[in-house]
């Protein structure tokens, strides 16, 4: 029921906002939580538990009801007591059959004493019939759904700054900013709640000051130019080095800080007792929460149970909002007289001192509360004694003690100490930059707390570097704001502990005696805080109560390690926009223009083969070989990594870096280039190109580009050799013209001698082409006569243009990555990645005369010195299948078999259009490397291809397509 | 994030750097054994301590030296290769 | 309903007995002590006493049993390795999964789904038909299938993965289960228990004593055990345990993180993984999405997370599942990964007599869990390397014979 | 290379204002670097920055950035730039040739998007202007620098040219969602 106006109510009541809730409609305010605008209807039960379906309602008001999680159409487990309402919001309870009131699984409750602790452990695990039980625990298991027609949401995750980040506003918090801020540090506040004040806005006890200072308060933070206060934000986690995820209803800001100061308060802990989940039953900061922000009346008559001040302070705040306070009960027998029980008395509420409730009596359907037995405490562990009373009410308000909201401390590496005297964890050590204040400190007196903040902040700025750290003494709590066992034991269970998981207090006792007597495997095997409140309201009960049964203090019991999230974040806040970075080669457009169809190569994309109407796949790449045998084919090749070293020691560097010679290259000429690791395994290859003596230009693979220019880097850093290596990946634009009419073409574009006495294979030469400063290499990768063209990357573009244009009459085509990997495939050359892997050696590879073993360092030799001296393990060689073959070819890494064992692997196979048939490369035994031995390749279905080995190359053996008569 | 400093470009996330290892010495190919180079190719010190390491400032190609503790995860100091300590 | 659930009903004191007995005192000697109470040690120690009849086994676990990596891996179990060796390994160790929740009594909640390993990219694909071929040789099955059969098991599945990563295909291995992990600990502990061996929780090991190159005792916060034959089943530990008996190996340590989501009705029946996107995820039997990915990119000795983790992982997740924008990630950890250059384990005896080695098990320990206690077993009553672990030995490096595993992560042009 | 020009929309002074991108790839640019190349620079008679990773403005225009110990960048005037790459090189002297892809970011809102895509502290340019970065946008390598005057920064970003394309799409989508975008480069302020 809604309350009269409340001064500083968080309610519009001027909006109205329509909603639904399991298809019942319902009104509320804007500034409602769903939770709230369902209990100023009197809606009463907003959920079922996950294991037993029992009825449940609002408990802690404070993002950790999960028991009244909704689903919001999309949108799984949303959080209905913190979640702001929303109009035409069409909520329904999760994990139900056939709705809230109806749900079919309502009687499983029934069964509990078949389903103790682990009870999924005992059983169901016959193999033939552990499916059926699968498929039966799956369906009762989860939460929500996710709707497969929800959109990638993608976020503008964002980074941020600070000097100090404070987190949480209650009192201590905002006397921590303000300290912070007044000695000049930039300050940024933040607290998980739609508004600033923590409890300072709704524990008020009915003082009209209490209200008074944290209006005053908040007003100076709010003036303050230094302090941002970002409110509806929660401090996620905490990360190495002051990296906090702050994480509002759409976005993530990832804050460093230079300090942090943690003010987050305490959660407010559940008494154990026979039905102390029924809707009704709630924490007494809840009902405070919905009476101040919510002017929501939580119930009519209450029972108050209490530890503490706070709890007496709840009582005021009941009574002085209509509600009729039957008793209030509290468990010590002897609280030390504080100003809320005078209070109390004073209004003539009765006070049970030394009385617990024994359990709560059921209303209709055990949808509400009826009434609270209440009787004398008991010795903890024993049963209460017979003499009970009955009291009538509609409602139970829990206040029996505090557990540290001490997360994100934990996560920073905080060591913390369990405090006797406030029976609470509290920070002993705190990392460097790390600041704790007000109740996660043990800190729980109002004005206490505001000093402790004040201390706190003056210290995290000095931390900064802004003023010096103020002393300020802290007196110490006159009472334990918490009961060291606000535990009930009865008969019947049903005295839950963990609200998430339906964990009762008997099912401790059955882990324990299980074995499961520390408090890891006590998680692990009850699930205990593993729900998705993460423990927030379970862990201190769970660690109390194993404490006792294994007759230890908390302190040496220990607590669960607390990881991230402090709550649960959504994937699309974390997942951002997605950056996906990717390298485009000059000549992208020219690709598209052309119908390139694209395949990823890395952070590239490259052109696979260029679509032709009416062609398949298969039919454009093998036309574009046959363009390139016959006459004229281009090929983008900027994704090759293109490096220069530069100095006097350029030479000595390759030698040592790559398995071939260069010290005695000529200026002018290129050589084939491998490069091994220190193990002798091939890592990636190119070609070395010298400009003048101390100037090398050079390829490395696409793949290696970024890799192999750090690690060469690396190298020269540690050998410290006279020369620079310049890195010009991405400035300059390549291509490589090749085909038999390539030199006629080129001819066109430059002035350069072409003939092969000037421009011999294997050389390279400085000129323009088409009036742009190239360098041009006569390769042959491809086996063709031909040029590679490197142009500063601006004008690749023109280059590109230029040799289309004069190219046409020679009908040039444009030939992309497969019909490359063809061409050199009939030339016999190898890609390092595909021909080799993980393992391979250049003895494996054939790549035996350009191991130069004679030099005197280079990487990998002294392992190939060792390698050089065992057997050979396998060969790669060519192959060829049959002439006439026509079967179903084998594919790249189909086994090679011999004698029913594996013998090796075929690393590249084609139908060559050139040669008219099958061939490819395989690694095989040593002993089948003779040209004509016959190798069987098994297929994917079983079956077997005969090939045999075949001298390499196959195609131009004596490489005559570049010589002069060609 | 981890801030790794730079000895040319400062603090920096550890996100802008490439890890490459603990600096290991290479025994003299030419006269150590054949088990001293293998131990010296494939073995590590892989317990937890105080190492000196290789790392990147990928975006500046910057090589430098870390101490580091690796089992706090704790920058000790960074400095350029060549110039310390 | 099944009969033992009637037993809770009708007993009146809980009639579930101690799964582990709680032992006051070390003893004194011992035949094997057993370093690391995870899922590999307690396995060793339950295949002594099984197979060997050795059961005067102490297993020493500086914590809780089940509390290092056995408890903080994704629970995948599969065997379509690489090598030869692997595969013979893991299928093994997929044959004896079968039985375990039989032999030990318990539920491990061993689930056949089926595991996807998702190609998006052409060298990628190529590597998964030279494990498939691999797998079928060696009996495993293990086929590799194209886009649309990856649909047809998981249709809600975006093939394009956001336009930046297609899948061209996956290798499909229908053995692929996972299992509830911690209960794999707590089922060898008990079936190592009731054959005698003595599980020690919160005993640390501080010393190994070698007299003339042969073990003679181990140090522990508990005081001095003798034994000839120590089995260290350390994981992230190992590089710590193996600097008392000085000996040099190539493992090196590195972070392995994980997240799991808050609980929804589970809508993800098979394994899905993927090397491209470095995602692994499966959805548990409470309804969590448990998603995995790649090591860290450098050397820590601890069980921290970062937040880059799970950024990175949600963006990839949302790329092959953009309807999970909603849902929330609810907790992440992480284990210490033993990593090797060649990605394979290091297994069985060691230059130092009477000390054996499990270790190196980097992403892969869990779904070893029994095929390695089995061997180790062997290896350590017979002092003989089990046959199926020949090509994981300490030697192979020096031996430049490495077992690669990595190769199938080589990369293509 | 002229990444933005294909993906941005018309300029406008209101981009300008709130947040404008400008490319300014099209630029002369040359660079060197290695242990002979301040020498070098100063030789053919430019004012060299004294500390690593900061920048000058040239007389003439344009602008000289030392990145890191070494290395150089000049962006001016042609006739400057074409002096430098013609003129021989020393011992010591790595010419690097600059085809990056360059960028101005001004406008109100300008600190916003690089909190999107950059995590590090800009705050740091503004204590100290002559400052040059070298870091890491949007998972892209880049130079950044501020220029303008206190009230209306401009930042200055290079990146590889081949990142060129992805870089641009990248910054002007999230500008979009600012209220900003393309923007001529006589438009900056």
């Amino acid at each position: 029921m809604r309350l009269p106006p409340i001064s500083g109510e968080w309610i519009d009541r001027a909006t109205t906002l329509s909603f639904s809730f399991e298809g019942k409609s319902y009104e509320g305010h804007a500034g409602d939580s769903i939770s709230s605008a369902l209990l100023a209807a009197d809606a009463g039960m907003l959920g079922r538990s996950f294991k037993y379906h029992r009825p449940r309602s609002v408990l802690s008001m404070a993002n950790h009801d999960v028991n009244t999680v909704c689903q919001w159409g999309e949108r799984p487990n949303v959080r209905a007591d913190v979640t702001p309402l929303q109009a035409g919001m069409a909520l329904t309870a999760v994990n139900t059959f056939g709705g809230l009131a109806a749900d079919k699984a309502r009687h499983l409750g029934k069964f509990a004493r078949f389903m103790p602790v682990g009870f999924y452990y005992k059983s169901f695990y016959s193999k033939k019939l552990f499916p059926m039980w699968e498929r039966m625990f799956r369906t009762l298991t989860g939460l929500g759904k996710v709707d497969f027609a929800t959109p990638h949401l993608r976020t503008a995750k964002r980074y941020d700054f600070c000097d100090v980040l404070v987190i949480g506003a209650g009192p201590s918090g905002l006397s921590a900013a303000l300290a912070a801020a007044e000695q000049g540090a930039e300050v940024v506040i933040v607290d998980e709640n739609a508004r600033a004040g923590g409890s300072a806005g709704y524990a008020l006890g009915a003082e009209a000051a209490r209200a008074a200072q944290h209006a005053e308060q908040l007003a100076a933070v709010e003036a303050h130019p230094a302090i941002r206060l970002l409110t509806g934000t929660y401090a996620a986690g905490y990360y190495t080095d002051h990296w906090i995820p702050l994480v509002d209803g759409d976005v993530l800001t990832k804050m460093r800080a230079r300090s942090v100061v943690v003010a987050s308060g305490a959660y407010e802990q559940p008494a154990v007792f026979h039905n102390n989940d029924l809707p009704g039953v709630m924490l007494a900061s809840a009902a405070q929460r919905l009476i101040y922000r919510y002017a929501v009346r939580p119930m009519q008559k209450a029972v108050v149970l209490v530890a503490n001040q706070d709890g007496y302070r709840a009582a005021l705040d009941l009574a002085a909002h209509g509600i009729e306070v039957v008793a209030v009960v509290d468990l010590r027998p002897e609280p030390a007289a504080g100003e809320a029980e005078q209070a109390v008395k004073a209004k003539g509420i009765r006070v049970l001192t030394g009385h617990c409730i024994v359990e709560a009596l059921p209303g209709s359907h055990g949808q509400s509360v009826a009434g609270a037995v209440v009787a004398k405490t008991p010795q903890p562990g024993e049963m209460p004694g017979s003499e009970r009373e009955t009291l009538v009410c509609d409602g139970i308000v829990m206040s029996v003690g505090w557990a540290p909201a001490a997360n994100l401390l934990y996560q920073a590496g905080t060591r913390m100490r369990y405090e006797k005297a406030l029976e609470q964890f509290v920070p002993d050590t705190l990392p460097a930059g790390v600041f704790a204040c007000g109740r996660v400190n043990g800190v729980h007196t109002l004005a206490s707390r505001r000093l402790d903040g004040q201390r706190a902040g003056s210290a995290a700025a000095a931390n900064a570097g802004f003023g010096a750290a103020q002393a300020i003494a802290v007196p110490a709590e006159t009472e334990s704001p918490s009961h060291p066992w606000p535990i009930v034991s009865h008969p019947k269970g049903k005295n839950f502990v963990d609200f998430d998981e339906d964990l009762q207090l008997q099912d401790f006792q059955n882990a324990v005696q299980e074995g499961f007597d520390n408090i890891e495997l006590l998680k692990r095997f009850s699930t205990v805080g593993m729900g998705p409140s993460q423990g927030k309201h379970s862990n201190m009960n769970a660690l109390r109560i194993l404490a006792r049964l294994v007759g230890k203090e908390p302190q040496q019991v220990g607590t669960t390690t607390a990881r991230p999230f402090f709550h649960p974040v959504p994937m699309a806040l974390l997942g951002g926009r997605g950056f996906n970075p990717e390298r485009q080669t000059p000549l992208q457009s020219r690709h598209d223009a052309l119908g390139a169809q694209w395949m990823p190569a890395g952070v590239w994309q490259r052109p696979e083969y260029y679509r032709v109407a009416n062609q398949d796949r298969l039919s454009c790449i093998r036309s574009e070989v046959t363009a390139v045998r016959q006459g004229l084919g281009i090929i983008d090749v900027g994704t090759l990594g293109k490096l220069e070293v530069i100095g006097p020691q350029a030479a000595e560097f390759l030698e040592r870096v790559y398995i071939s010679k260069y010290a005695g290259l000529k200026v002018g000429m290129t050589r084939y280039a491998v490069m091994c690791d220190e193990s002798g395994v091939v890592i990636d290859d190119g070609v070395v190109a010298r400009l003048a003596e101390d100037h090398f230009y050079f390829t490395t693979t696409t793949s290696g580009a970024a890799t192999i220019y750090r690690e060469l880097s690396r190298l020269n850093t540690l050998w410290q050799l006279d020369c620079g290596i310049v890195n010009h990946t991405g400035a300059f634009a390549a291509v490589n013209l090749a085909g038999p009419k390539s030199r006629e073409v080129l001819g066109k574009l430059t002035k350069l001698d072409l003939s092969s006495t000037a421009f011999p294979y294997l050389a390279l030469r400085e000129g323009t082409v088409a009036g742009i400063p190239a360098r041009l290499m006569r390769v042959g990768f491809v086996g063709e006569w031909g040029y590679e063209i490197h142009v500063p990357a601006n004008q690749g573009a023109a280059l590109w243009d230029a040799l289309m244009a004069a190219g046409q009459p020679a009908g040039i085509r444009p030939f992309g990555v497969e019909a490359q990997r063809l061409l050199r495939l009939e030339k016999g050359h190898i890609i390092i990645g595909q021909d080799t892997d993980g393992l391979s050696n250049p003895y494996d590879v054939g790549l035996d005369w350009a191991t130069k073993m004679d030099k005197p360092f280079f990487v990998g030799k002294r392992s190939l010195q060792v390698i050089e001296r065992q057997p050979r393990k396998q060969q790669l060689v060519g192959f060829v299948l049959g002439e006439r073959f026509t079967g179903q070819a084998p594919q790249e890494c189909h086994l090679v078999i011999e004698n029913g064992e594996i013998a090796g692997r075929v690393t590249s196979i084609a139908w060559s259009p050139t040669l008219g048939r099958h061939i490819g490369l395989a690694f095989v035994r040593p002993s089948q490397a003779a040209p004509g031995t016959s190798i069987a390749i098994r297929l994917s279905d079983g079956s077997t291809v005969q090939a045999s080995v075949a001298r390499l190359p196959f195609y131009d053996p004596d490489n005559l397509k570049q010589k002069e008569a060609a | 994030m981890k801030i790794m400093t730079c000895p040319i470009n400062g603090p920096r996330p550890v996100s802008e750097f490439f890890y490459w290892g603990e600096m290991r010495p290479m025994p003299d190919p030419d006269t150590c054994s054949d088990d001293a180079w293998a131990d010296y190719v494939f073995n590590r010190n892989g317990a937890p301590g105080v190492k000196k390491e290789w790392w990147c400032h990928t975006a500046s190609n910057t090589w430098f030296v870390a101490v580091r503790d690796t089992e706090k995860d704790q920058v000790l100091r960074t400095y350029l290769y060549g110039e310390q300590p | 309903m099944p009969w033992r659930l009637l037993r809770f009903a009708t007993a009146k004191q809980h009639p579930e007995p101690r799964m582990f007995t709680a032992h006051a005192e070390l003893k004194k000697s011992y035949d094997v002590v057993i370093i690391g109470g995870g899922g590999h040690g307690l396995s060793a120690a339950y295949y002594l006493g099984r197979d060997h009849g050795i059961t005067n086994v102490a297993v020493l676990e500086k914590g809780y049993i089940g509390g290092g990596n056995t408890g903080r891996n994704t629970t995948i179990i599969r065997s379509n390795y690489l090598t030869p060796e692997g595969v013979k390994f893991y299928d093994e160790s997929v044959r004896l999964w079968q039985d375990l929740s039989t032999e030990f009594d318990l539920n491990l909640f061993y689930a056949n789904r089926g595991h996807f390993t998702l190609a998006h990219t052409d060298s990628a694909l190529r590597t998964m038909r030279w494990r498939a071929e691999v797998n079928k040789h060696y009996g495993v099955d293990s086929e590799v299938v194209g886009p649309d059969f990856v649909k047809q098991a998981a249709p809600m599945i975006d093939l394009s993965c956001g336009g930046h990563a297609p899948i061209l295909g996956a290798l499909y291995h229908a053995p692929g289960s996972v299992a509830r992990h911690d209960a794999v600990a707590w089922g060898y502990g008990k079936g190592a228990d009731l054959r005698g061996a003595e599980i020690h929780q919160q005993t640390e090991v501080l010393g190994i004593v070698v007299k003339g190159g042969k073990v003679c005792g181990v140090q522990t916060s508990r005081g001095f055990i003798e034994t000839n034959k120590v089995l260290c089943a350390v994981a992230g530990f190992t590089p710590r345990i193996l600097e008392m008996v000085d000996i040099k190996t190539p493992l090196y340590i590195h972070p392995l993180q994980a997240m799991v989501s808050e609980p929804i009705k589970p809508w993800l029946d098979p394994i899905l993984v993927s090397g491209s996107l470095h995602i692994y995820i499966s959805q548990s039997a409470r309804g969590e999405l448990v998603m995995g990915a790649s090591l860290d990119p450098y050397e820590v000795q601890s069980t921290r997370s970062t937040l880059d983790f799970v950024e990175g992982l949600s963006a990839h997740m949302l790329d092959m599942f953009p309807f999970l924008s909603h849902v929330k990630v609810m907790r992440q950890w992480a284990g210490m990964a033993d990593m090797t250059p060649d990605f394979a384990p290091i297994m069985g005896k060691t230059p130092v007599e009477g000390f054996y080695l499990d270790a190196g098990w980097g992403t892969w320990g869990f779904k070893a869990t029994p095929v390695c206690g089995k061997t180790m077993a062997h290896t350590v009553a017979t002092d003989t390397p089990h046959p199926l672990i020949h090509g994981f030995s300490l030697d192979r490096f020096r031996n430049y014979a490495l077992t690669g595993e990595k190769g199938a992560a080589s990369v293509g042009h | 290379m002229n990444a933005v020009t294909s993906a941005r929309p018309v300029s406008d002074v209101a981009h300008a204002t709130c947040l404008g991108i400008a490319d300014l790839s099209a630029r002369a640019r040359a660079g060197a670097k290695g242990p002979g190349t301040a020498a070098w620079l100063a030789g053919l008679g430019l004012p060299l920055p004294a500390r690593p990773n900061s920048w000058l403005a040239l007389p003439e225009g344009g602008l000289i950035a030392r990145l890191g110990n070494t290395e150089y960048l000049i962006e001016g005037n042609a006739a400057l730039v074409e002096s430098v790459l013609r003129a021989p090189r020393a011992a010591g002297v790595y010419p690097v040739l600059r085809q990056d892809a360059a960028f101005a970011l001004c406008g109100s809102r300008v600190n916003e998007l690089l909190l999107q895509v950059c995590n590090v502290d800009f705050r740091c340019l503004a204590a100290d202007p002559a400052l040059v970065l070298l870091t890491s946008m949007a998972g892209v390598g880049v130079t950044v620098l501020r220029s303008g005057d206190i009230a209306n920064p401009v930042f200055r970003l290079w990146c590889d040219g081949t990142y060129g394309h992805y870089l641009a799409t990248t910054l002007l989508e999230i500008a979009g969602e600012l209220g900003g975008g393309g923007i001529a480069p006589d438009l900056l302020p």
